[in-house]
């Protein structure tokens, strides 16, 4: 049973990783916790859904559309509401409950128009294929969504590590005036980047959708709350700490739940968490600088 | 009269959670005027809630000793866990406390004693507003001293710089400690009356949801002073039910007041320096 | 004159799903009551409310109801937790509160004016276990239920006693909590125990995705479910891997009595979707209230009114979509007079080609 | 006439990882004197005050004040103890007001209990008056009183520098450290500001600063002390370092500007 | 002699109150022009706003003939106006190395890039040596090193710098002051705030005094620092 729950820690793992990468991305360039971003990856469920049920659209059309539609979303937020914010000084916590309010629009938006209950994808639209490795039961789902997020972890930490856009990045993060000085165009970066993450969470929606086959307009509640647990995990802002967070949360969970009790599942992972951070204060792959004057 | 008793008693219910909520609110705005991010309250009030209802039902101890009780079990909670964690600081410092509350929203849930996640009911109608009242005005009044008190500035120049307040004589970690430690008392207590008028409680009311719920109040009112939490705890708390007539369109144009609210308030409803700057303005264009 | 009846249900947050169901079911038979000319001459008038599925929120909406809108009585709250918030307001206010989904033990302490035809799992689940025991001659079986949810939790204590009492081992008790959509660990650890069948006290909508992943993983064993299991959503997701699956229930959309049938036909023409068992107890509930009514004479003053329907209530009885009904006096644990239970005979449904089907012995 | 001594640093080593920013440094400030310490950028200074006030801890050597020994002292001990500096980054309290950031520097000594903050009592009441008297005071003296209830961040940069100097006074230091205390002022202030250092010293607290203007710095010190590459490579008069053919070459440059 | 940029009656206000109260003046292309004054004049507001980063409450710029007003910041510095702001404005995060090459951002010629960062090496051996640090860690006058470098890297027309001497030791100092010379014997503008005056002034073309946001003297750098009222006022007599 060993290697069924040891693939099992790394779909969920992935899971995580692959809703946290977009999260991540925001929190480290606009230095905002993105609250809206479970609503996000609901709308990414949904809209894939729509484009497959109404529109007859082919799965890898419908995962495109998804990510224009929930990038569209993010960019929205951050020209509508972060942007103004960001003009008026606002104090730190503020951006953060401005995505309150657009998280709560969005999913009763979504009920507005799409219901209360549970919606799936049409079975025939569910990508097949299953194999058994020894007493290892596999999906194609579960790999395909395990490959995407360590295909997309390499992709953005290659781009902000090694090239000069992820630099200027890097800049922003820290400093919006010195960026400016330096022609960085700010707000350009700003809003490409919301429109990345929210569509890096659309897709993560999609996928999830897919596997989990359970959407509704409250489905990105209890992945945020996991989502934001992984950030901090990984470091803030860090794109392998999302990685690495998903992955150690996921297997602290799915270990836990197939060791010890299923109970203890959630309070062991966070129990964890917890130890963690108290070793390393600014998670896993956070530093801080040591000079103090 | 009457048409006052008719609106008493739809409403009191709403009233009390105004005056409760004010008082977390004023808890977390005593953190954040720390620079403490903490997302503890929401189980601090659990805490407050779960041991003074268990002490009214199993051992029925008089309502002013439940209330106390009620504050002190999360200080005590706070004091020790407070030392390690307050290390941190920022959203490190939040995701601490959100984990530490999940562990308690999960000991909780696994208990016996507290029912479980069916909670705890049957809790009988204790609180009163007056009440309420009296330890709002109390906390209200207390925090409005410590503010201007050296304690007061403490706490911001902790907030503003930990390394340059150390420099000034302070001892940044007691006063994290006290700030964390006094918050867990307020919304201790605020958890113990809202036990007492609501009948039940249950894990699910002091989770990750709520701890948000809690700072979005004292962030959209305002933290420059005392007035901005309570203000902002009144607006979420009765926003719903101003909007009620709007059935469907309820929770969207709910989540689109607090988007609005925040994009032309961003320093929160109750901003006095943009009032002064207002006043400023009206006298400038007068001279 | 008009009836004011109050519904206070979960219309928006996590609980919608059901609490917009039970709305429906509301709506529906108010409908055909109305175009029945109404009650003794009088239509009934509902004023909804959505409660959010939160304590503070069902207080406030039950007050508002109560004292200010003056509704005769009651229906809701959709979720057990906001019914012992609620309950002692409206029994304070000498108002019937009637709820259609509350199932935890002791909603019906809290007093007089408190009913339910909500079927409480304790009478349900002896005889599901029993048959399905019988059926499939099990030996030992596994349990997985949500351990953070009143209903569910509330659920998995009557199916740990009747386990008990049965005495059929059990290989391993297994949880998750509301909102997890992966339960493949814990399934996993199921496999390794080896069951004849898994017990499970889940709501539909997981219920389904724990039946696809179960088969994901090669569990063959059947399933057997409580109360939550009782949707056709639950076919509709899972498609044949619930197969096999023991299910006791008092209400199914295949039960073909007439009375079941016309209420199919007439929610599916209406919502254009498929009904479920909190729409079917809520249609049945306002018309057991509705036959309550036909036999007082309403006054106009609203406290000998609610009075009179409080003391007329427990005698009402019908045979709806549910089956026949009528009420039971609730054994409360202090000994005071407590509120009003179902007494209603469940059905045993057995799963077949992604259908209920009614189970008879062979 | 021979000044007991305020501060002794003895062979303080200082490295962050394999870099060696300090190494074998030695030296004493004398009480009722104002003592310099220069050097090239990078060569150490800052890491100095760090170690004195508690921010960083020597790998090895020993710091003692008046005696008594700093080394292991979190920063608000070491405070308390009568050691104030400023910082060459400037670090005032920006969304406090002038008048605020001072009074937090009186933190030590405002000693009230909680219970009366509570009940406002008259000795809370009148040691606040008297802090917010001695704050106003200390504006004064930097010229910034008429900006009291400004906010901090307002400031432009040179008042900014000049607010940190105050709040460090309101600490009441025996010994008072300035990173750089006129970079960004210009020549007339930096006059004005001599006078003040000159003030505090012959009320008879230590001064002890790090800066790179010569004019000031020569004309002001009594004694100083030039570090380079982590090492002190002259201490004396300020006449006897500024003819050391090893400081010109390191520090001063050839021409002499001023 | 041609005029790079032109500032008509430019007004900088924070909040309600004018920090900058309508100054014109001119930098001729290929000259060193100073601004000086007394702490608070307005010198770093006038430079912002020269950079986009504040909003003019009126008045206009004119750079290279363009009217750059109401150009968003990072358009400006691709015309080439670059500055070093006061405080450095350094990435603590990045090492030197990352910081210098983020300096290029407007520029894409490899080969370019790497000589320019060549020629910063050379000028500040210290940053070198420093190059894989996070340059957060710097001291104080590496930093401001990093800062002037950091500067040169995008190839200026015109350099806007803010007290480049703070900070820096006195060999340093006159290091930089002679870099200065040297580059825009090379062709660069330079615009310098400085509380260095007696250095600037001898440095520079023109000078501007500035005093609570107007300009109160224009002159050549050598009449201004002749003049009896900038002696006394800003030499320290
Ligand atoms: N926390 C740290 N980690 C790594 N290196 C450090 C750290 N703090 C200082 N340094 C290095 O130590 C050396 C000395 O720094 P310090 O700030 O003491 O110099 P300084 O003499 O004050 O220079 P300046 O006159 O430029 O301010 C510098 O080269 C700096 O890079
Ligand atoms: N962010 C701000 N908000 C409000 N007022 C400000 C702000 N920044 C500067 N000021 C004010 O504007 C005026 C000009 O400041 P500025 O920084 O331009 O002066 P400066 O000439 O550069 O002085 P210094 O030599 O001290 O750097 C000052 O009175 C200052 O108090
Ligand atoms: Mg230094
Ligand atoms: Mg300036």
């Amino acid at each position: 049973m060993l290697e069924q729950q040891l693939l099992n820690a790394l779909t969920l793992g992935s899971v995580y990783a692959l809703f946290a990468l977009g999260f991540t991305l925001v929190f480290g360039v606009l230095a905002v916790i993105n609250l809206s971003h479970g609503a996000v990856f609901m709308v990414g469920s949904y809209a894939a859904l729509a484009l497959v049920t109404h529109f007859d659209a082919p799965l890898w059309l419908a995962i495109l559309g998804a990510m224009l539609i929930s990038g569209t979303i993010g960019l929205l937020v951050d020209v509508l509401i972060l942007k103004p914010l960001r003009a008026r000084n606002a104090p730190h916590l503020i951006p953060m409950i401005a995505t309150i309010g657009v998280g709560i629009m969005l999913t009763s938006a979504a009920q507005g128009m799409f219901g209360a209950e549970v919606l799936r994808f049409p079975e025939e639209t569910l990508p097949a294929g299953e194999f058994i490795v020894g007493n290892v039961h596999v999906r194609a789902l579960e790999l395909a969504i395990v490959a995407i997020a360590f295909i997309l972890m390499a992709v953005l930490f290659t781009l902000i590590k090694r090239t000069q856009l992820g630099r200027a990045l890097r800049a922003i993060a820290e400093s919006p005036k010195a960026a400016w000085l330096l022609g960085i165009n700010v707000e350009g970066l700003f809003h490409v980047t919301s429109f990345v993450a929210a569509a890096l969470g659309g897709v993560a929606g999609v996928l999830i959708g897919l596997d989990f086959n359970a959407i509704t307009p409250q489905m990105g509640q209890p992945i945020l709350h996991k989502g934001i647990a992984v950030i901090i995990l990984g470091g803030m802002g860090d794109i392998r700490g999302a990685l690495i967070g998903g992955l150690f949360l996921g297997f602290a969970e799915v270990i836990s739940k197939a060791y010890l009790s299923s109970q203890m599942g959630d309070a062991v992972a966070f129990g964890l968490l917890f130890l963690i951070l108290l070793v390393r204060p600014s998670g896993l792959f956070g530093r801080k600088l040591e000079r103090k004057a | 009269m009457e048409w006052f008793n008719d609106f008493w008693s739809t409403y009191s219910t709403l009233v009390f959670s105004v005056g409760v909520h004010a008082l977390l609110a004023l808890s977390i705005w005593l953190t954040l005027s720390c620079g403490l991010l903490s997302l503890a309250n929401a189980a601090f009030m659990g805490i407050g809630a779960y041991v003074s209802a268990l002490l009214t039902l199993q051992l029925g101890w008089s309502f002013p000793a439940v209330l106390l009780a009620g504050g002190l079990a999360p200080a005590l909670v706070a004091l020790i866990i407070g030392a390690p964690v307050l290390r941190l600081s920022g959203v490190y410092l939040a995701m601490a406390t959100l984990a530490f509350g999940e562990v308690v929203r999960i000991t909780v849930l696994n208990l016996e004693i507290t029912g479980g996640p069916e909670g705890l009911n049957g809790i009988p109608l204790l609180t009163e507003g007056w009440h309420i009242a009296l330890i709002l005005a109390l906390t209200l009044y207390g925090l409005a001293r410590l503010r201007r008190s050296k304690v007061g500035r403490a706490f911001e120049a902790i907030k503003e710089d930990e390394v340059a307040a150390r420099l000034m004589g302070i001892d940044v970690d007691r006063y994290k400690l006290l700030a964390f430690v006094l918050g867990a008392v307020i919304a201790g207590v605020a958890g113990a009356l809202n036990a007492h008028f609501t009948f039940f409680i249950s894990p699910r009311e002091y989770g990750f949801e709520n701890a948000v719920d809690i700072i979005t109040m004292a962030v959209l009112g305002g933290t420059a002073n005392l007035i901005g939490p309570v203000l902002g705890a009144s607006i979420i708390t009765l926003l719903p039910e101003l909007l009620r007539s709007l059935h469907d369109f309820r929770s969207f144009v709910n989540g689109a007041v607090l988007v609005l609210v925040v994009l032309f308030l961003p320093k929160g409803i109750w901003d006095p320096r943009r009032f002064r700057g207002w006043l400023q303005r009206v006298k400038g264009g007068r001279a | 004159a008009d009836i004011k009846i109050g519904i206070a249900e979960a219309l928006t947050g996590g609980a919608a799903q059901y609490g917009v169901a039970i709305s429906n079911g509301f709506q529906l038979a108010a409908e055909e009551i109305n175009a029945k000319g109404g009650i003794n001459g009088n239509k009934i008038t509902l004023v909804i409310e959505d409660e959010q599925g939160k304590k503070e929120e069902s207080i406030n909406v039950f007050k508002k109801l109560i004292f200010q809108d003056k509704v005769l009585m009651i229906f809701g709250p959709t979720l057990s937790n906001s019914m012992f918030a609620a309950g002692p307001v409206a029994n304070a206010a000498k108002t019937v509160v009637f709820g259609t989904s509350v199932t935890a033990n002791g909603i019906t302490d809290v007093g007089p004016y408190v009913f339910r035809n909500s079927v409480m799992e304790s009478d349900v689940l002896p005889v599901t276990v029993a048959t399905a025991t019988k059926h499939y001659q099990l030996k030992k079986v596994a349990v997985i239920y949500g351990n953070d949810d009143a209903f569910t939790k509330s659920g998995y204590d009557v199916f740990k006693k009747v386990l008990e009492e049965q005495k059929l081992p059990v290989t391993t008790t297994e949880t998750y909590v509301k909102g997890d959509v992966d339960f493949k660990a814990q399934l996993t650890k199921i496999k390794g125990s080896n069951p004849d069948a898994v017990v499970c006290s889940c709501l539909a909508e997981e219920a389904a995705n724990i039946m696809l992943q179960a088969r994901g993983l090669g569990i063959k064993a059947p399933f057997i479910g409580g109360n939550g299991f009782n949707s056709p959503k639950l076919f509709e997701i899972s498609k044949l891997a619930g197969e096999g699956t023991f299910v006791g229930s008092p209400w199914s959309n295949t039960n073909p009595a007439p009375a079941n049938q016309a209420f199919v036909a007439a929610y599916q023409k209406k919502y254009k979707a498929e009904p479920n068992q909190f729409a079917a107890q809520a249609y049945d509930a306002l018309n057991v209230a509705a036959a309550a009514l036909k036999d007082i004479k309403l006054s106009g003053d609203i406290v000998a009114d609610r009075e009179a329907l409080k003391n007329a209530l427990p005698k009402a009885t019908i045979s709806g979509a549910t089956g026949p009904f009528k009420f039971r006096p609730a054994k409360t644990r202090s000994g005071q007079p407590g509120g009003w239970d179902a007494d209603q005979k469940p059905f045993i449904y057995l799963v077949k080609g992604g259908k209920f089907t009614l189970y008879s012995s062979k | 006439m021979s000044d007991p001594t305020l501060l002794s640093i003895r062979n303080v080593g200082k490295h962050f990882g394999g870099l060696h920013v300090l190494q074998d440094v030695s030296f004493e400030v004398p009480a009722g004197s104002i003592y310099g310490l220069i050097g090239p950028n990078g060569a150490g200074k800052t890491t100095v005050f760090n170690l004195v006030t508690g921010l960083l801890e020597p790998s090895n050597g020993t710091i003692e004040f008046m005696g008594n020994s700093l080394v292991g002292l979190p920063p608000q001990r070491i405070t308390h103890r009568g050691i104030a500096r400023t910082f060459q980054n400037i670090r005032i309290f920006k969304e406090m007001s002038l008048l605020e950031n001072v009074m937090v520097g009186m933190h030590d000594h405002l000693n009230y209990s909680p219970a009366a903050i509570f009940f406002n009592t008259g000795a809370c009441r009148s040691a606040e008056k008297r802090a917010r008297e001695r704050a106003f005071e200390l504006l004064s003296w930097v010229g910034l009183e008429h900006k009291s209830d400004m906010l901090a961040d307002n400031l432009s940069y040179g008042d900014q520098r000049k607010l940190e100097f105050a709040r460090a006074l309101a600490t009441e230091p025996k010994l008072l450290l300035l990173d750089e205390p006129v970079a960004g002022m210009n020549p007339s202030e930096k006059t004005i500001l001599m006078e003040e250092i000159r003030n505090i010293r012959d009320r008879g607290y230590g001064v002890f600063m790090i800066e790179h203007d010569m004019r000031f710095v020569m004309g002001l010190c009594d004694r100083i002390a030039v570090l380079n590459f982590g090492r002190i490579i002259a201490e004396g008069t300020p006449d006897e370092v500024r003819n050391n053919p090893d400081v010109i070459e390191a520090y001063l440059g050839k021409e002499d500007e001023a | 002699m041609s005029v790079l940029l032109r500032v008509r009656d430019l007004a900088v206000a924070y909040g309600h109150i004018e920090a900058v109260k309508g100054l014109t003046f001119h930098l001729n292309t290929g000259e060193i022009t100073a601004l000086v004054g007394a702490n608070g004049a307005g010198k770093s507001t006038t430079l912002l706003a020269l950079s986009g980063l504040l909003k003019p409450a009126r008045g206009k710029i004119e750079f290279d003939g363009e009217d750059i007003t109401a150009l968003p910041a990072h358009q400006i510095v691709k015309r080439g106006v670059v500055q070093v702001a006061e405080g450095r404005a350094i990435l603590t995060t990045l090492t030197v190395a990352e910081n210098l090459v983020l300096g290029a951002y407007t520029r894409t010629d490899k080969a370019e890039i790497a000589a320019s960062l060549d020629e910063v090496y050379a000028l500040f051996p210290r940053l070198k040596d420093r190059a894989d640090q996070f340059a957060g860690n710097l001291s104080g006058g590496e930093q401001q090193m990093l800062a002037i470098g950091r500067a040169l890297m995008a190839k200026p027309k015109l350099l806007l710098l803010d007290e480049p001497s703070m900070g820096l030791a006195p060999i340093m100092v006159q290091e930089i002051f002679r870099t200065l010379v040297e580059i825009n014997r090379r062709g660069l503008t330079i615009l310098l705030v400085e509380q260095n005056v007696r250095q600037a002034l001898k440095i520079a073309r023109h000078g501007y005094v500035i005093e609570t946001g107007e300009i109160v003297l224009a002159d050549s750098g050598e009449n201004l620092l002749a003049n009896p009222k900038v002696e006394e006022a800003y030499l320290g007599g």
